[in-house]
């Protein structure tokens, strides 16, 4: 289980390639990329803010909870903060499992918790100005499915 | 106590964290002390249902006790991924 | 759209780094990976049959639908043919959606009809001799999902 | 009529495509008039629940019209993925 939280870019093919070849007993790959959306209103940045300490325990507890509930040989979680434009990569998830379904279900279950139970916090800088991307309930009535 | 803020909750503050002591049993109460304290405060924790309460870096709730607690943080729902 | 069969090995990091790249409005990029699994009993090496020409048809309906069924900005299907040795990458699918919701399904719904609907057949050789892999009612099943 | 074998079906018949005269109506016509050649092709259809079909390369039932078909395939259940 491998969880970083870092300002820096990650490299998503070397991170997706390297994750598959350590997994020698795993069928199945999953990965799950989120990239800063181009908006309508003219996007010029996306400034992640996040908690310290927290932040890492949060997705390590996640990570976790996936790897006890899905039949997995190892999970990755990155995600990025501070100031990142149109078009960068913001975090990515990867799991590995012998079946696909417990691949597939693990990265949709990182995904919909790291979503509204990770400490992070999305700004929006457009030339009208900043403004907090608000949390969606469909965000958190995702988490009934699990 | 170590008391953090985060986006918007940080905004409305004006600072991203401060030392508090305070007597408060719960968090309710530590927010109902603040919020007696100046209006920056009472305009942050205006709607409790928009915020969200971390206890020593876990999530938790409002009700929550603080005997023991070293750090409390306030931000509104989490917006990772 | 992308439907690749070959014999020849892919660079899954490659792939997957430039899938993303090539995506400019889509917030959420899924990616599954097939790897050939080493089974307890000693596997030598996968073969896998495909029928020339229904092969891309079927892949390329199967994304087609997939495009229909979700609002995609791409899809990518790469399937490999021949023998290939455990640890290798038999196959991949990334999809591309403004919402992460469509990029899983879409995404699941790729691996589960190629599964079952593309011609593809896998023969496992081990030192005990070679062996016809049986399709999975599970596999079949996964269909009644969609 | 070019005919396909792949996977089991091919090993079982023995070849990987001939061409066949035939003025059966559907695909079930098409394996009755095969089984009665040979046993090879009598073993290789023993069991139509364990078999699939394409005409012209498209999945199909053996009910399915070969009326101005020029590819018929027949394989056991597809493992891709």
């Amino acid at each position: 289980m491998d969880v970083r939280v870092q300002e820096a870019a990650f490299d998503l093919g070397a991170e997706s390639a390297g994750f598959a070849a350590r997994c020698t007993t795993s069928g199945a790959v999953v990965t799950f990329t989120g990239i800063v959306r181009d908006v309508a209103d003219g996007l010029e940045a996306m400034e992640i803010e996040h908690y310290p300490g927290m932040t890492e325990a949060a997705l390590r507890d996640i990570a976790t909870e996936a790897c006890n509930r899905w039949t997995l040989e190892d999970a990755l979680v990155i995600h990025r903060h501070g100031r990142l434009a149109p078009g960068e990569m913001i975090m990515m998830v990867a799991t590995a499992a012998p079946h696909r379904k417990d691949a597939f279900e693990a990265a949709e279950y990182l995904m919909d918790y790291l979503k509204s139970r990770a400490p992070f916090w999305k700004r929006e800088m457009t030339r009208a100005g900043a403004a907090w991307v608000a949390a969606k309930d469909t965000d958190e009535d995702a988490l009934t499915r699990w | 106590m170590n008391v953090l803020y985060f986006a918007w909750v940080r905004e409305r503050i004006g600072l991203p964290r401060e030392e508090i002591e305070t007597e408060a049993a719960t968090v309710a109460d530590l927010v109902t002390e603040l919020c007696g304290r100046e209006d920056r405060y009472a305009a942050a924790f205006a709607d409790l249902s928009a915020l969200r309460v971390a206890v020593d870096q876990t999530l938790s709730d409002f009700d929550a006790p603080l005997v023991g607690v070293r750090e409390v943080a306030f931000f509104p729902p989490m917006t990772g991924g």
